[in-house]
C-alpha cells in the first residue's frame, strides 16, 4: 500500500537495466516508436535493431515510475530475438503480474504499448 | 556500506536521545506511574511533573502554560482549533479562512466544516505554499470566525508574516489559528507577542515522541472551543483522556533542548542547507522550491529537470532518505497544490524532492548524499527520452 | 519505611518493565524513527512494526487487525466511537441507548449527542453499574443506531453479559459498541463471537502505555464511522495523525503478555482479592459493592460504615494508594451514579473505596494494606460522633 | 486543584489529633454541641469541660473530610483556656485561611460555628 513498495523483479531490472539507452552502431534495420501520456507519467521510446527478420538488439528510454521504467526493461528484453511479425503484440497482463504493478499504475503500461506498436508501425513496408 | 543519510526531518525528526533517556526514566520510574488524575501522592507526582513539562513547551512558544493544551499531535491540535472553534461559535458566524496550501490536518477539519454548512474562503497561497497577509486582510469579513494559516509550509519550509495578520484578526476579534508544526523550537515563537490565539505544534518534529503535541490557546480561544473528546475533564475538560506522563515529560525535555540549541542549530542547519544547494548544483537543471529567504533552517525543495519523482527516490533510496516534494510524509498521495500554485507544472512538481536536515545532520552527510543524488539524477536523465529535459522543468 | 501498597490499577497500572525496554529501544533504533508514512525504507519498516503489534493488540479481543483503529486511548476510542457512528449515520435515524453506569468517556460524548439532536435512552444500571441484557432489549427501536454499553465497570469491576445484547443488535441491525478499557487483557474476549461491533481499550490498563488505545471495528462500524480529526489518512482515513511508533509497539507487547499471563494472573489476582477482603472483614461494618461473581479479577469496591472517604484516603495515603470508591479517577470528581444505582445513599457513596490489584501485587502487601485500611478505618470512627456509624452505611 | 492536596498544617492536625474524642472524666460543667449538614459531609460534636468560668478542656468528633477534621482540632485547641462568656466568637476566615481550605468546602466550616453555638449554647443559666 505504503509508496515506494516494489517487488524483487521491479528492483533488479530498475537497478541494473541492461537495455537502456540506445542501439549500437551495427548493420541492421532501425525501429523507433514513441509515446507519451504525461497526465500518467509516462513517456516511453523504444528503438529495435532487426536482421533476417528477427529483432537482434533492443533498447528502450523512458520518463516515468520504478514500474514503468522495469517494465520498460522487460519489454526489450523480450523484443530481442523476436521474429518482426509478432513486434505489435504485446501482453500488458503478463508484463503486470510479474512485476506486481498496482491497478492505479496500469494505465501507464498502456504507454508502453502504444510505444511499441508506434515501433511495429515504423517497420518500413515490404512488398 | 555506511548507514542511509536521513534528509527527512520534516516528515519525522529522530528522537534526541536524551529526551528517550528521559522518557525510560519516566516509564520504569514507580512515582510516576500512576494516573496523574488520582488523589495520592502517586498520581500528584506525575501531575506535577506534567505541570513542570507543560511550563518547558509553552515558554518554548512563548504561551501561558495555563492555557496550553495537550494533544496527541499537531493533526488532533489543528483539528480542535479548526472544529472546536466553528462548532463552539456557529452560532456567531459561519465563516472560516484557510489556505490551500495549508496541512491536510487544516484543509479536511476545513472541508468537513464546509459539510457541516460552513462557508470556507480558500485563500492561494502566493508564497511557496504561505499566504501573504494582504489576502488575509481582503478575506476578512463581518462574520469570520476564523482564520488558519501555517507559520511554515511543511514542503517548502516558506515562512509565513504572522504579525499583521495576528495584528488584523485581534482588531476585529477574529480568532487566529496558526499551524506551527514545522516551526516550533526551530525559530523563535511568541504567539502572545504575534497575536495568536491557537498555536498548534507537535513533540516528533524537534527531538521528541511521536503522539504528543499541543494547542496553545489565548483566553478568548479557551472559551471559545468545543472539545473533540469528551470524558474525564482534562485539560481543562477541553481535551479528555488519561494523561501520558512519559511523553509529556519527553515532550517537555524536548522543548527545552530545543530552546537551548535553537540559536546556534538554525545557523548550523542552514549553512548545511545551502551546502546541499551548492553541491547539488553540479548536475545542472536543477531548480528550489523552497525561498531562499524567509524558510525554514533545515528546508530544501528542489526541481530537476527531466527526473520523475517517484524513480529519483528509489534510486538513491538506499543511500538517502528523503521524501518526494510534491506531498509531504501522508498515508495517501496526492499532487501538491502548493508546488502547482507556485506555477509548476504537474510534471514539474513529480519532479521534486523535498531534503530536510536537522538536529543530526553532518556536513560530510550532507556532501555524500549530494553525490548519490547528482549520481541518480544524470542516471535518470541518461535513460529518459530526448525530447524530455525540455519539456519537464 | 516500605513503598507504598499501589492498589490503583483500575486507574492505571505501572508499565511491564518489558514493556518499557521495548519502547526504549523503539526510542533509540535509527531504523523505526522515521515517520512510519513516509516511502523510503526508514518509514517502511517503522510501518511494518506497527502492523506486527497491530496483529498481537486485536488477537488479544479476537478482532480482525487490517479493522483495529490506533487511538490515543480508550476515552479517544469511545469517542470516535458513539460521536462517529451517530454523526456519520444521523440520516438514518437519531436514537442512542447507553447507561448511566458508563465511564464519563462514554456519557459525556452521548450527552454532547443530545446537544446534537440525538436522543439518548440512559440504561440505569442493574448490576453494580452494569446494564442487564433485558434492559437494552427492552430499549431498542427501529431507529436506534448505536447501543454502548461497557464490558466491565470501572468503579465495580462488575461485568456485563454482552452475548444476548450482540445478538440482539445483530438481529437488528443495530452497531453495538463496548468499552472494555477495564477488562482487555485480563479476561478472554472476542469481540467477533460475540457479535460487538465497536471495542474500545486502552495500553495503560494492561501494563502498556498511557496515551495509546484502539477501537477494534466490524466491517460494518468502519463503514458507518466519521472521524474525529482529519488529516494525513493514517489508520484507513478514520484517525488522522502520524503514528507513534514506540506506542504501538509498546502496545503490542503489553498485549502478547497480557494475553500469555491471563489465566494465571486472573486465578492468582483474584486469589489476592479475596485475601484482602477476608482480612478486611475484621474490622466490622464493611460491606462490598463489587459483586463476589462475575467480577473482574483485581476490583474490590468495599464501603465502611462510619468513615468518609476523603478522610479514609488520607489516613492511608503513605502506605496504601487507592481510589475513592465514589470517583473514578478523572480530573473532576463527582458522586457516583453507578453506587448510587446500586441502591447506595450518597453518604454511603461517599464511605467507599475502590481497591484494585494487578500484574504486582503480591500477597504480603495486601496483607500489610489491610492492616494499614483497618487500623485507619477504626481511628476515624473512634473520632467520629457516636451516631454516625447507624447513620452513614 | 486536585482531590487530596493539602497544606502541612491540615496534615499535622489530622495525623496528629490531640483533642480527639471525650472530655476527661475531671470535674467541672460539661458543654456539649452537635450540629451535622450530611449534605455537605459534615457532622461535628465539641465538648467542653469548665471550671472557673473558664474552658478548660475541649474535644471534637467529627465526620467529615481532612479539612473539616483539622479544623475541629484547631477549634479545640482555641477554645482550651477560653472564657466562657467569648465562646460563641467563631471566626471562620482564620480557621479557613489558616488550613487553606478551598472555597467549595467553606460551607463545610459552617457545620462547626454550627455546633460551637450550641455548645455555647448548652451553658447552664447563670443568674
Ligand atoms: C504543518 C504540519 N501540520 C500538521 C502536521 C501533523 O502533525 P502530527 O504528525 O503531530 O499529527 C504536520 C506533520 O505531520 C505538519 O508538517
Ligand atoms: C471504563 C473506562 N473507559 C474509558 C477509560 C478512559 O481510557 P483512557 O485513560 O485511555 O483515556 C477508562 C479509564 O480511564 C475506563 O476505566
Amino acid at each position: 500500500m505504503a509508496v515506494g513498495d516494489y517487488c524483487t523483479e521491479v528492483l533488479t531490472l530498475f537497478a541494473h537495466p541492461t537495455h537502456a539507452g540506445d542501439l549500437e552502431a551495427t548493420a541492421g534495420t532501425r525501429l523507433h516508436g514513441e509515446a507519451a501520456a504525461l497526465d500518467r507519467s509516462a513517456w516511453v521510446a523504444l528503438s529495435a535493431l532487426c536482421r533476417d527478420g528477427r529483432v537482434i538488439q533492443a533498447r528502450w528510454r523512458a520518463w516515468g515510475c520504478p514500474h514503468l521504467l522495469a517494465a520498460c526493461e522487460l519489454t526489450a528484453l523480450q523484443l530481442e530475438g523476436r521474429p518482426l511479425e509478432s513486434l505489435a503484440r504485446f501482453s500488458l497482463n503478463e508484463l503486470a503480474e510479474r512485476l506486481e504493478v498496482p491497478a492505479e499504475k496500469l494505465g501507464r503500461l498502456l504507454v508502453i504499448e502504444d510505444a511499441q506498436r508506434a515501433l511495429a508501425a515504423s517497420m518500413p513496408a515490404t512488398g | 556500506m555506511s548507514a542511509p543519510v536521513y534528509l527527512d526531518y520534516a516528515a519525522s525528526w529522530p528522537v534526541d536521545p536524551r529526551v528517550a533517556e528521559a522518557m525510560t526514566r519516566a516509564l520504569l520510574e514507580p512515582d510516576l506511574q500512576a494516573n496523574p488524575s488520582a488523589g495520592h501522592p502517586g498520581g500528584q507526582r506525575a501531575a506535577l511533573a506534567i505541570e513542570q513539562a507543560r511550563g518547558s513547551i509553552a515558554a518554548m512558544v512563548g504561551a501561558d502554560p495555563g492555557r496550553l493544551l495537550i494533544t496527541s499531535g499537531a493533526t488532533e491540535s489543528d483539528n480542535l482549533a479548526v472544529l472546536g472553534v466553528a462548532r463552539g461559535q456557529r452560532d456567531r458566524g459561519r465563516h472560516v479562512i484557510t489556505s490551500r496550501g495549508e496541512h491536510r490536518a487544516v484543509i479536511d477539519a476545513c472541508r468537513q466544516l464546509e459539510k457541516e454548512g460552513f462557508e470556507v474562503t480558500w485563500l492561494k497561497p502566493e508564497r511557496a505554499g504561505c499566504v501573504e497577509p494582504w489576502q488575509v486582510l481582503e478575506a476578512l469579513r463581518e462574520d469570520t470566525l476564523l482564520v488558519s494559516v501555517m507559520h511554515a509550509n511543511n514542503e517548502t519550509g516558506a515562512l509565513c508574516d504572522l504579525a499583521p495578520i495576528g495584528a488584523a484578526c485581534q482588531a476585529r476579534g477574529t480568532l487566529l489559528h496558526v499551524d506551527a508544526a514545522q516551526s516550533a523550537g526551530k525559530l523563535p515563537l511568541d504567539a502572545g507577542a504575534l497575536g495568536v490565539d491557537l498555536l498548534a505544534f507537535t513533540a516528533h518534529k524537534l527531538g521528541g515522541p511521536k503522539g504528543i503535541g499541543a494547542l496553545a490557546c489565548s483566553e478568548r480561544a479557551l472559551a471559545a472551543l468545543q472539545p473533540l473528546q469528551f470524558g474525564g475533564g482534562q485539560e481543562r475538560g477541553l481535551r479528555s483522556g488519561t494523561s501520558a506522563t512519559h511523553q509529556v515529560l519527553g515532550f517537555g525535555l524536548a522543548a527545552t533542548l530545543a530552546v537551548e540549541a535553537m540559536q546556534a542549530e538554525s545557523d548550523r542547519v542552514s549553512g548545511l542547507r545551502e551546502r546541499l544547494w551548492s553541491r547539488l548544483q553540479s548536475v545542472g537543471g536543477v531548480w528550489r522550491n523552497s525561498p531562499a529567504e524567509g524558510c525554514l533552517p533545515g528546508t530544501l525543495n528542489l526541481g530537476f529537470e527531466g527526473v520523475e519523482g517517484e524513480s529519483l527516490m528509489l534510486a538513491i533510496r538506499s543511500g538517502v532518505w528523503a521524501s518526494s516534494g510534491s506531498a509531504c510524509a501522508s498515508a495517501s498521495a496526492e499532487p501538491s497544490y502548493v508546488l502547482r500554485a507556485m506555477g509548476l507544472s504537474d510534471l514539474a512538481c513529480q519532479a521534486s524532492l523535498r531534503l530536510s536536515l536537522g538536529r543530526w545532520t553532518e556536513a560530510d552527510e550532507v556532501d555524500r548524499a549530494a553525490v548519490l543524488i547528482a549520481g541518480a539524477v544524470e542516471r535518470l536523465r541518461e535513460r529518459a527520452p530526448p525530447g524530455v529535459r525540455s519539456r519537464i522543468r
